[in-house]
């Protein structure tokens, strides 16, 4: 439990708490990319390299960018007006028994008590073989369904045909 | 083969830009002005100033104080005042002359029709254009003692303009002075027993003639 | 040869010396932070200088030379400018993110540089598996800086530039990815020091093995410029600050000394990318010829960063501007699809080594060639040249 | 926002929930009147859907300085110098049409080498204007300056040539009724014969940077198109309606001066959009080139003025008198009506810029805000004559 750990999982929690409750809509989303940034740098910090620069890579890069798209074009930048939720005791309520159950899962689970097995040497090299021989269907299968997604996504946005002239030039 | 297009221009601003070294005479089109100046052509024409004849500038003023230019200024940016006074002009003939002529340069607009109309030469157009000035009332607001230049000026910046002026000013003053010996001649003779005191003529200005006909400026 | 080469190195190692043992870890990595971030904002100071300089060379005019010698203080004239500037927060401005956007903008690029190896074991932070990744994902995090300075202005035209901003940034970040990736295919790893390494080998005549010597270098290197003139906002891509159009894009509401440091960020990620850039396809500090090694390996990082800057200047005095959907256009029908198929004529070149040299030059050659008139035919089709007739 | 009241700004999805297309929330932008594009103070009121523009409204007259008005006031010599004022980048066309239509009103001639004078200076007006028009069309594409500094170099050779000249580089004030004010100085002409003889080389270098160039192709074709019926019933005159294939030009049409007697030809586009309209200018500088060349051959020498007209004191007889020619903006018209007095009775001018700007809003409906500025830049409009 070294001091970098404790003050990178502080910043995660407490990214990811205001980004639940903030009251503007944009802020929260900036805190929402600033916990995923968190959460890649402990990554970092317990070595595993490549995959804390991937998450920030795809995370801030890319996915955040589109939350933040999609809170400007569904007007959502006026900060909330009401009360944040209709029935906090409620929510509190099945907050703390999730809560419970969690930690007594992790209690419970064999894993912790085994001493920690000494980390393994991943190289890139072995996760990009291990990614191209034994799990090459389901790579495929995803590079499939994205291609659909970014297709779908992209019929959408075409304009209704007729509705308008496209405004690109002839 | 889209794309040769983009190369073109890149070739040519390329070529520009090597030409600006090797050989800058062509190419750097720009000179570094307060240390290097341009030299303006003859007819570059500023903002206007007053003529004087010799050497002082209350004497040897040419204008006459007739406010032409002040009717034909455009913007109405010339001010007379007459004085009551006569001084003689050039030729000896008793003219006017203005007590104050002021030119307000921050309204004038260098139109340089002043000069045209101007039938006495008294007013031509200068070429110094750095007369700035941080008082916005009064530090353009030109008096005559200001605007008054010598005539060698005039020969400095405009000199085949002056030129023609000076001859045909040069050729009035023989036809004024012919004139004038003709008259008194013709006086001396009708009055010959009576030895009448000669009006002698000064050092400086010769005997009193018709003023000079106003010939259309050139 | 080697003293100057390594002097850097053999100076660092003098001073960690000085301190005790437990600090010296700190100390190195402190003053590997200390160059880098000297090294590259002087670099900064010189090109902004360099840039009004070369334009006006190209607009038959000698640019700035009043201030310092020939002009080279004017960093300064205009550093003191920015300072003096009174720092003007519009009214309904978001103060947090309004303040914050100018560091996350700055930041990203001065990480990216600790990885890019500067000179012979030069460089700040070799990660030996995972130096590229790096580079790209502190890349990525400047457009949330983008976004934050677009936003938090509060005024129409900076969203107006901040939206045009992530679009292109993200439009243009998958074709710089491809052909880096294009690079890593066929070095086999991720390190860029490796990738070094690799072009290190001597071809014919003493010629160092840089990928810019092979056709798929080429075309990926010019694929790569492209996109780099894009994500640093350059030239026929600088449409987020379209002064024409829209006044200064994301920035308009920043003056003072945070507009300088939107202006640092811009000109710090252009030299992080050309950095990346010379590292994957011109040989980072290899000399061309093995017999030019005598020259210190850093100076020739310097050389060919100010070569690809003096590029992007020149590109800056020639071209007009793209339009928003032109540029889009230009990256997904265009630049794409021409990376993807460099990507195969790399792994073609991968796998016919032992062929006979022209007739793998020539295959290769061919294939991009004709992939580039395929994909640029529509456009020749689109504007046919015109002609005019006279009446009389 | 942090005060209240503040104007949301956010954009509605085009499509509602259940599918039907609404109204997204359009967005009022204002460019200028401090718009660092808008040739000038002129200011225009674009509503945005997106990035396209759904209506925009033109406001001028914030230069307007009572042009016609201050003329009538004054003695019909005394407005020749404010001319020089109204498009302040071709003053001695302006002069030549003011000069013109009061030669028309009191019938005086004009003597061979005054009329030769101004065809030349006319000419060079011409070819300094349209390189600076096709510079600041590429300055608004976002070339940074270098066209516009190639165009300006050249221009400054003109411009040394109306200085040493009429005395002025803009301001000339070079024309009277019935001839010119000076006569050439000497070695003025072979100065002339210099610069065109120079000019070629320019205009290969800027068509070499430009004209096949696919940005400046992708961003100027098809751009602002405005068909040749269109062109006709707005009244445009000068490039845009030659660029959209009207064979109409002052100089054939009117023969006005001695136009006549110089062979010369008149190019025509075919699209009327962005592109036609740079092609058709840079074509028109060749041609000027041409009349320059003939015309400095065969120049005579002897009076430049009319020795009856008179320079103060000049009231023409009563009557009214409506003199045109071909300015480089399009057809520049002067309309006076005299009562015998010294000063004009109605002094009225058509403006070629301000009448082509009226088409701004057809160019315009459905392009892009980018497009916008360029289609002004294309135009051509000079705010001292759109709002005189």
């Amino acid at each position: 439990m070294s001091v970098l750990f404790v003050l990178l999982a502080g910043l995660t929690l407490g990214a990811a708490w205001a980004a639940v409750t903030l009251r503007n809509l944009v802020h929260a989303a900036l805190c929402l990319i600033g916990s995923l940034a968190g959460l890649g740098l402990i990554y970092i910090q317990l070595d595993a390299e490549f995959l804390g620069l991937a998450q920030i890579l795809v995370y801030v890069g890319a996915v955040a960018i589109l939350i933040v798209f999609a809170v400007m074009l569904v007007r959502g930048t006026e900060p909330l007006v009401g009360r944040l939720s209709t029935s906090p005791w409620l929510g509190g309520a099945i907050t703390v028994l999730l809560a419970a159950l969690l930690l007594w899962a992790v209690s419970k689970s064999p894993r912790l008590r085994a001493p920690t097995p000494p980390a393994p040497t991943v190289t890139v090299k072995a996760i990009g073989q291990q990614l191209t021989r034994d799990y090459v269907v389901p790579l495929q299968g995803i590079g499939l369904l994205l291609t659909a997604a970014t297709l779908g996504a992209a019929l959408i946005a075409l304009p209704r045909r007729g509705s308008n002239p496209p405004s690109t030039p002839p | 083969m889209t794309g040769s297009g983009i190369l073109q221009g890149l070739a040519e601003t390329a070529k520009n830009f090597v030409g600006s070294f090797t050989h800058p005479a062509e190419n750097l089109a720009t000179i570094e002005y307060p240390e290097q100046r341009q030299k303006l052509a003859e007819n570059t024409r500023q903002f206007p100033f007053l003529v004087f004849d010799g050497t002082d500038p209350e004497a040897g003023l040419r204008c006459v104080a007739c406010q032409i230019c002040e009717k034909e200024c455009p913007p109405q940016c010339i001010y007379i005042i007459k004085s009551k006074a006569k001084k003689p002009d050039f030729v000896g003939k008793p003219q006017f002359f203005p007590a104050v002529f002021d030119i307000d340069l921050s309204v004038c607009m260098s139109c340089q029709i002043c000069v045209e109309v101007c039938p006495f030469d008294a007013i031509k157009m200068d070429q110094d254009f750095e007369l700035a000035t941080s008082d916005r009332f009064q530090g353009l607001l030109f008096h005559k003692d200001r605007l008054a230049k010598p005539n060698s000026h005039f020969q400095k910046i405009h000199p085949t303009e002056a030129g023609e002026t000076d001859t045909r000013r040069a050729a009035d003053l023989e036809k004024a002075q012919a004139a004038a010996a003709k008259a008194a001649a013709a006086a001396a003779a009708s009055a010959k027993p009576v030895a009448t005191p000669a009006n002698s003529p000064e050092a400086k200005n010769p005997p009193p003639a018709s003023p000079a006909a106003g010939t259309p400026p050139m | 040869m080697n003293t100057l080469d390594q002097l850097p190195e053999t100076l660092k190692d003098h001073v960690v010396g000085v301190f005790p043992a437990g600090l010296q870890p700190w100390i190195s990595a402190l003053l590997a932070i200390g160059a880098l971030c000297a090294i590259f904002p002087a670099l900064f100071a010189l090109t902004t200088v360099l840039e009004r300089k070369i334009l006006g060379r190209i607009q038959n005019r000698p640019g700035p030379n009043r201030v310092g010698p020939a002009g080279f203080l004017q960093f300064a004239a205009d550093g003191i400018k920015s300072l003096t500037k009174e720092d003007i927060v519009p009214r309904n401005a978001d103060r947090l993110l309004h303040f914050l956007a100018p560091l996350v903008v700055v930041i990203p690029p001065l990480l990216a540089f600790s990885v890019l190896p500067i000179g012979r074991n030069l460089v700040a932070l070799d990660l030996p598996e995972t130096g590229l990744l790096f580079f790209f994902a502190v890349g990525a995090s400047v457009e949330v800086g983008v976004f934050m300075a677009g936003w938090s202005g509060g005024n129409k035209y900076s969203l107006l530039g901040a939206m045009r901003a992530l679009a292109q940034l993200i439009s243009y970040e998958l074709p710089l990815i491809l052909s880096a990736l294009t690079v890593v295919m066929l070095t086999g790893s991720l390190s860029l020091v490796a990738m070094v390494e690799k072009q290190s080998a001597v071809q014919v005549a003493g010629l160092h093995a840089w990928n810019l010597f092979t056709p798929w270098g080429v075309v990926g290197f010019l694929i790569f410029l492209t996109a780099a003139a894009a994500e640093a906002n350059r030239s026929p891509f600088d449409l987020p600050e379209a002064e024409s159009e829209i006044i200064a894009g994301y920035f308009t509401e920043y003056s003072g000394f945070k507009f300088a440091l939107f202006f640092l960020g811009e000109y710090l990620g252009l030299f992080a990318v050309c950095g990346l850039g010379i590292t994957l396809f011109l040989g980072g500090w290899l000399p061309p010829f093995t017999w030019l090694n005598w020259i210190p390996s850093w100076l020739w990082f310097f050389g060919k960063l100010g070569a690809l800057i003096f590029f992007f200047i020149w590109l800056r005095g020639t071209l007009p501007r793209l339009r928003m959907d032109q540029l889009m256009q230009f990256a997904w029908t265009f630049l794409l699809p021409l990376t993807l198929i460099n990507a195969f004529v790399a792994g073609l070149w991968h796998f016919t080594a032992d062929w006979n040299v022209l007739f793998r030059w020539a295959l290769s050659a061919g294939l991009l060639a004709a992939a580039y008139v395929a994909l640029s035919r529509p456009f020749a089709r689109a504007f046919p040249r015109r002609t005019y007739r006279f009446a009389p | 926002m942090s005060y209240p009241g503040a104007p949301a700004i956010s954009f509605q999805p085009r499509y509602a929930p259940d599918g039907t297309e609404q109204d997204g929330e359009l967005l009022e932008v204002s460019l200028g009147p401090q718009h660092p594009s808008t040739h000038g103070v002129f200011r225009m009121d674009a509503t945005l859907d997106g990035e396209k523009v759904v209506r925009l409204k033109p406001v001028f007259g914030y230069l307007h300085r009572n042009h016609e008005k201050i003329a009538e006031g004054a003695s019909y010599l005394a407005a020749m110098p404010y001319t020089d004022r109204l498009d302040y980048f071709c003053s001695l066309t302006s002069n030549w049409a003011y000069a013109l239509t009061v030669e028309k009103l009191a019938g005086l001639a004009v003597p061979e080498r005054a009329e030769y004078l101004r065809v030349i200076t006319a000419e060079l007006t011409r070819i300094q204007n349209h390189a600076c028009v096709c510079g600041f069309l590429l300055q608004d594409m976002g070339a940074l300056g270098t066209p516009l500094m190639y165009a300006f170099r050249e221009r400054e050779r003109v411009l040394d040539l109306f200085e040493s000249l009429t005395g002025a580089r803009m301001m000339c004030n070079y024309l009277r009724f019935g001839g010119c004010r000076c006569d050439a100085p000497a070695g003025w002409l072979d100065a002339v014969r210099g610069v065109v003889a120079e000019f070629p080389r320019f205009l290969d270098e800027f068509e070499a940077l430009l004209s096949n160039n696919e940005i400046l192709l992708a961003r100027t074709q098809g751009i602002g198109a405005v068909s040749a019926a269109q062109a006709i019933n707005g009244g445009l005159t000068g490039p845009l309606l030659r660029a959209a294939g009207i064979n109409y030009d002052l100089r054939k049409v009117d023969r006005y001066g001695i136009y006549d007697r110089f062979e010369f030809r008149i190019p025509l586009g075919e699209h009327g959009d962005v592109f036609d309209r740079y092609m058709i200018r840079v074509l028109e500088i060749r041609e000027s080139l041409k009349i320059l060349e003939q015309a400095l051959k065969t120049i005579p020498d002897g009076p430049i003025i009319d020795p009856k007209a008179k320079l103060r004191g000049f009231r023409p007889k009563a009557g009214e008198a409506y003199g045109r020619l071909e300015s480089p903006k399009g057809e520049l018209g002067f309309y006076l009506i005299s009562d015998g007095g010294p000063n004009p009775y109605r002094y009225r001018i058509r403006p070629p810029s301000f009448i082509n700007l009226t088409l701004l809003e057809d160019m315009c409906l459905g392009r892009p805000l980018a497009d916008v500025v360029v289609i002004l830049g294309s135009i051509d409009i000079v705010m001292g004559e759109v709002d005189r």
